[in-house]
């Protein structure tokens, strides 16, 4: 089990109605690693994001967790047939997700939104789940907000209390789908931090984000999603260093076209 | 117990005539209701302050009280002090009340609804509050609020109903008449049902329709 | 009207609460199971929820309490007096409150409950933990408007023999000839019991006042 | 299963009525269920040895509550019609139920029944005391505007608050109404229309015939013996006679 | 008229309960030019914008929009007066508005949502307003997507929806509050550019930006706000060139952080 990659990605379709918006994607997510995805809007980060999270169902292809198919795998005659209910659940509790919308339940506080889990899932005492919940939010830096309720909460408060809540169930993927993009840059940088001692742990994580510069400092692994086709893959000296894909050199053109380069 | 079908068939044309009066008595009243309400919930949402809590009280009250209790001192006590309606307008004007109470809190639930930022991207491109109302906050807010105003539409019918103690020749009145006249009472109580039902289930159809034509796009309180 | 009178509505008002509070709590369980089973992807279950509904709403209360207390009988079932009335007055309620939650569920954001699928809930303590609260909390005027509106129409229950605040006031008005008076007071008493609702109503939205979704 | 055996072997006849029709069963200002009823069938209690246990329910619980077996017999009385005999059997008639006028006290211009012609009389909806009014203004140079309401007690309202000038019901019940509020309403002398009479409901079907024969023989005995009469006095104020039993109503 | 600025913004004060937004804030906007609004969070940069856009009445204060006071005017007496609904209008009808969160209507489709205001406002014939809708939603590349409902956008083009709504309206005067905050570098890239285009044509621009190197290179004018007051203005070489301002300083330190600099 140790050899197979923490997520691998086999030919995977994913159609909304008549539009195809994941066009047979072959992807492998090292363990232990960031691998960060970078696209322009549309090209289908998110929707490959929720397929492996199981919030999508794939039309076609497979994927595996730690070498175990997730959903669907391959029958004896060699059609693609579905997984008991069970076998998902167990393959899924191995994955933590956090979103862009942060998507923290508003009746409950940040100390419930991070052990509502640990009691209604794992069966945990409730003084119990508080206890680890509250050594949770500490790690984000939010041991102060506990009793707080998401609407008393800035966007990066939020997401950090977001971030607790997958890890307090121990996951062993964390994916996130542009956990900053609805941060302003003060509060970012707050977010990106805790994501950044999250890799030094050794975490296996998939980023889709829209800050290049994270990817290229952070990610061991840059993939380029575009039109629902993985177009590049590698180091970030192999996608970002020259000579570079011309797609991705027009994709940064216009990060660069920004003026970042002007000021930095 | 037995049921005389004959008895039911003789008196057809007094149960459908008691139909066509209890139908106008439900359409008028809640269609009445529902504009006093949305214009008290304007009111109340959109208005200045004072406004909001001058209604708050009778809104209460009338909502606290049974409609039996309200239409009985409408009615009958009206003519103490001078207001002698007679009994189809006073049973119209009570349940006009009495729904606009009601229509007023669900149309204010379906305001308050609304994220606020919908509301101001229509000042920014110049709708009018009207125009606003009309085109961004009705149209939002109905699949939030139509399952409660088809609930209570129905409420209406059935509260029509009381306005048998004020002697309006409605459904309920002419066919427990009947079950008094004859002692069918096994009779009536089913014929009520089966009319009762059948309109019900007629708003509700009306209801889902709209659901559906409405429902092209999820609402989002986000 | 004398002070005798006025405690006798006072002491019929007793069962008028007691009546509405045990049928509208088992009402809401009802309810949230009705509503869930009328979402549910199943096509039978939500055939089922949708006729329960199209019953209990359709047909007068009064018609629904003669059927269970005068027509189950017949059939062997000796129904006594109060628990015909809080079936009635219960499975009653629970179809108006299916409507109002169903409404309430069209607005929890999609985001919330791919969150508790995410963190491994099952769809049951995704509906119990994450939706239903949130349908409440979107739904909470109406669903006390309704708790209210049945409270009014407990004075129904009085047909199963139970001689509640309405059926007291017509028992008086009849005997005494003064119904406006006791019509009056009755209604004040109404008043007062809602009022005490619509207070304990604000509260409960003030304590679920997690600001907008 | 003969019902007065059963009633007999239970030693309680359980009797429905409703609680809204005084002098017959009312509550009283203590709150107790009071009236001739509860007086008659104490003494029938006593004739068959029996307790007597009240269920009581608005008028239209009634009829179905004795159709489906809550209660063995109905003690609110009816006013007792050939209609009505087809579907259920009577007692013996424990007061007459003429109709009479009640008016607003001090009404001058209503000093006998024929004063109403061409003004509004109030009367239950379909009622026997409604047909008997519209008969009669049948007879006046002008009919009377009939209205018609869910109860008498809706038509009382209305003469109080002037909407009528004249309520169509029982002689014993307007008769007791007008002692009771004598600054609000006046009874008009004489009755009008032919004599009828009220009497307990009870289920036609044979296995209650003993019951109903029980019942009646003892009503027959206390109106023999002036039991009868002495309550009568005490709730109406008046005794009547009434006969052994009704066979063929007036209409 | 043409001599007065496009915006003037005299004394204003902003006070929400006992807490003071903006606490006498002076500004001009020069016509036909890009200004950026810059600051950390809280400092007040919405509010401004808002009161601007008329919004949030301001507490104390004026503002000139082309010349003509919008909302308040000093009367004979040299008190603060209410102007008539009529006059507000028809000043305000010269400034749009894209807003942080997209604000999208959901019960109509992108195409009903730029043309609602043309026909409801304007009084065009629907056919005329949904081809002139469908020109504006091609131009920020959505001509594909005029039939679909909000909720079946993603975030980036939902936002790029909003944004056509407003420019279909033709405004004198463009606001923008964080308008690519949800988009990615090469959406962000075509919408900057189309805000060039604007600022070309006479357009009008006051930008609320996290965008330090969009404002460095687009801005005419930079203004940075602290804590409700403004603190620093001018062209992008005084405010950004050496020396800085120590708050300047301090406010771009965040940015560095972020790693951006390791890449570009
Ligand atoms: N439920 C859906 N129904 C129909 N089309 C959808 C649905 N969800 C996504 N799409 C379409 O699929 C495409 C890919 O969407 P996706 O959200 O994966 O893009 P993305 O790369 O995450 O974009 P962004 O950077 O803007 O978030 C888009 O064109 C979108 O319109
Ligand atoms: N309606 C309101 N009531 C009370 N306080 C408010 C209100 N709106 C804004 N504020 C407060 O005003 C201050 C300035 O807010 P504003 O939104 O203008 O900041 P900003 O500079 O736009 O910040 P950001 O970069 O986070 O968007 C904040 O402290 C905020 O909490
Ligand atoms: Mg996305
Ligand atoms: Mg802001
Ligand atoms: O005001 S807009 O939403 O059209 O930018």
């Amino acid at each position: 089990m140790s050899s197979s990659p923490a997520i691998k990605v086999d030919s995977l379709v994913k159609r909304f109605g008549d539009t195809t918006v994941l066009n047979g994607i072959d992807l492998e997510v090292p363990r232990g690693e960031v691998t960060c995805l970078i696209g322009p809007s549309g090209s289908g980060k998110s929707t490959l994001l929720r397929c492996i999270a199981f919030l999508e169902e794939a039309s076609d292809g497979f994927i595996e967790i730690d070498g175990e198919p997730l959903g669907f795998a391959l029958g004896p005659s060699g059609e693609r047939m579905r997984l008991p209910a069970g076998a998902i659940r167990s393959v899924r509790s191995r994955i933590g997700m956090v979103f862009q919308q942060f998507n923290l339940w508003p009746h409950m506080t940040a100390l419930g939104n991070v052990s509502e889990a640990l009691v209604t899932v794992r069966g945990m005492k409730r003084k119990q789940a508080e206890e680890r919940a509250m050594a949770e939010l500490e790690k984000v830096g939010l041991g102060q907000r506990a009793s707080h309720y998401p609407s008393e909460l800035s966007g990066g408060q939020q997401q950090r209390v977001a971030i607790a809540r997958s890890l307090a169930l121990e996951p062993r993927i964390m994916l996130f789908d542009e956990p900053t993009s609805s941060l302003d840059p003060e509060l970012t940088g707050e977010v990106l931090n805790v994501m950044r001692d999250l890799a030094k742990t050794g975490m296996t994580m998939l980023v889709v984000t829209h800050e290049i510069g994270f990817a290229a400092s952070v990610g061991a692994k840059i993939v380029f999603l575009d039109h629902g086709k993985l177009l590049v893959e590698g180091g970030p000296q192999e996608v970002f260093g020259k000579p570079r894909h011309p797609r991705i050199e027009q994709f940064l053109d216009t990060y660069l076209d920004r003026g970042a380069a002007t000021l930095l | 117990m037995s049921f005389n079908v004959d008895l039911v068939v003789s008196f057809l044309p007094t149960i459908l005539s008691a139909l066509g009066v209890t139908f106008l008595l439900w359409v008028a009243g809640s269609g009445l209701g529902l504009i006093v309400g949305f214009l008290v919930a304007v009111a109340r949402r959109y208005g200045p302050r004072p406004v909001n809590y001058l209604l708050m009280l009778p809104v209460e009250v009338i909502r606290g009280t049974p409609s039996l209790v309200q239409i009985f001192l409408l009615y009958y006590g009206g003519p103490y002090i001078g207001l002698s309606l007679d009994k189809v307008t006073a049973g119209i004007v009570a349940l006009t009340i009495y729904g606009a109470a009601y229509y007023s809190e669900l149309w204010r639930t379906g305001f308050e609804a609304i994220p606020k930022g919908h509301v101001e991207a229509a000042d920014c491109v110049g709708l009018s509050k009207t125009q606003t109302m009309r085109r961004i906050i009705l149209p939002e807010m109905t699949m939030l609020i139509l399952p409660s105003m088809v609930n209570m539409t129905i409420l209406m019918l059935k509260e029509t109903a009381i306005l048998s103690i004020i002697s309006v020749p409605e459904l309920t009145l002419a066919v427990s008449a009947i079950g008094t006249q004859y002692y069918a009472f096994v009779e009536s109580f089913t014929i009520l049902a089966l009319l009762y039902w059948a309109l019900v289930e007629a708003c509700s159809a009306a209801g889902r329709y709209a659901e559906a034509r409405l429902s092209k796009y999820r609402f989002s309180a986000s | 009207m004398s002070w005798k009178l006025f405690w006798l509505l006072v002491e019929a008002a007793r069962l008028t609460v007691l009546y509405s509070a045990i049928s509208i709590s088992i009402g809401f369980v009802i309810s949230a199971a009705i509503c869930s089973a009328v979402m549910s992807s199943n096509r039978s279950l939500s055939l089922i929820g949708r006729l329960y509904i199209s019953f209990f709403r359709g047909t007068p209360l009064l018609v629904q309490l003669l059927l269970i207390y005068y027509l189950l009988p017949s059939i062997g079932l000796d129904v006594p007096s109060d628990v015909a009335a809080i079936a009635g007055m219960a499975f009653c309620t629970s179809s108006y409150q299916a409507e109002i939650l169903r409404g309430g569920f069209a607005g929890v954001p999609k985001g919330m409950v791919e969150a508790a699928d995410i963190c491994g809930f099952s769809r049951y303590d995704t509906f119990r933990r994450i939706r239903l609260p949130i349908a409440v909390k979107l739904t909470m005027p109406a669903l006390i408007s309704e708790a209210i509106m049945m409270l009014k129409s407990s004075s129904l229950v009085s047909v199963v023999g139970v001689i509640e605040l309405t059926r007291m006031a017509q028992n008086l008005a009849a005997s005494t000839y003064k119904p406006l008076q006791i019509y009056t007071a009755a209604g004040a008493i109404y008043l007062a019991i809602n009022i005490v609702v619509a207070i304990f109503g604000s509260r409960l939205e003030k304590r679920m006042s997690w600001g907008r979704l | 299963e003969d019902i007065l055996a059963k009633v007999k072997a239970d030693g309680v006849l359980k009797v429905g009525t409703e609680t809204a029709f005084a002098p017959f069963d009312f509550i009283n200002d203590s709150g107790e269920h009071v009236g001739l009823n509860v007086d008659v069938f104490a003494e029938i209690g006593k004739e068959l040895g029996v307790k007597i246990e009240w269920v009581t329910l608005p008028w239209d619980g009634v009829l179905p509550g004795l159709e489906s077996g809550k209660f063995d017999m109905v003690a609110g009385p009816a006013t007792i019609t050939n209609a009505r005999m087809e579907r259920y059997r009577f007692s013996s008639p424990v007061a007459e139920a003429t109709v009479a006028l009640l008016k607003k006290a001090g009404d001058d211009s209503i000093m006998k029944p024929e004063d109403v012609a061409g003004k509004a009389v109030g009367s239950g909806k379909a009622t026997a005391q409604l047909a008997q009014l519209e008969e009669f203004s049948k007879t006046l140079p002008t009919p009377v505007d009939a209205q018609e309401f869910v109860s008498f007690n809706e038509a009382y309202a209305a003469l109080a608050s002037g909407r009528v000038v004249a309520v169509a019901n029982s002689y014993p019940n307007i008769a007791y109404v007008a002692q009771q509020q004598s600054d609000t309403f006046a009874l008009v002398e004489p009755p009008f229309g032919v004599k009828t009479y009220f009497g307990f409901p009870g289920r036609k079907d044979a296995e209650y015939a003993s019951l109903m024969d029980a019942v009646d023989e003892a009503l027959l005995k206390m109106k023999s013996d002036g039991r009868m009469a002495e309550m009568q006095k005490k709730w109406f104020g008046v005794a009547f006679d009434t006969p052994e039993k009704i066979t063929e109503a007036a209409f």
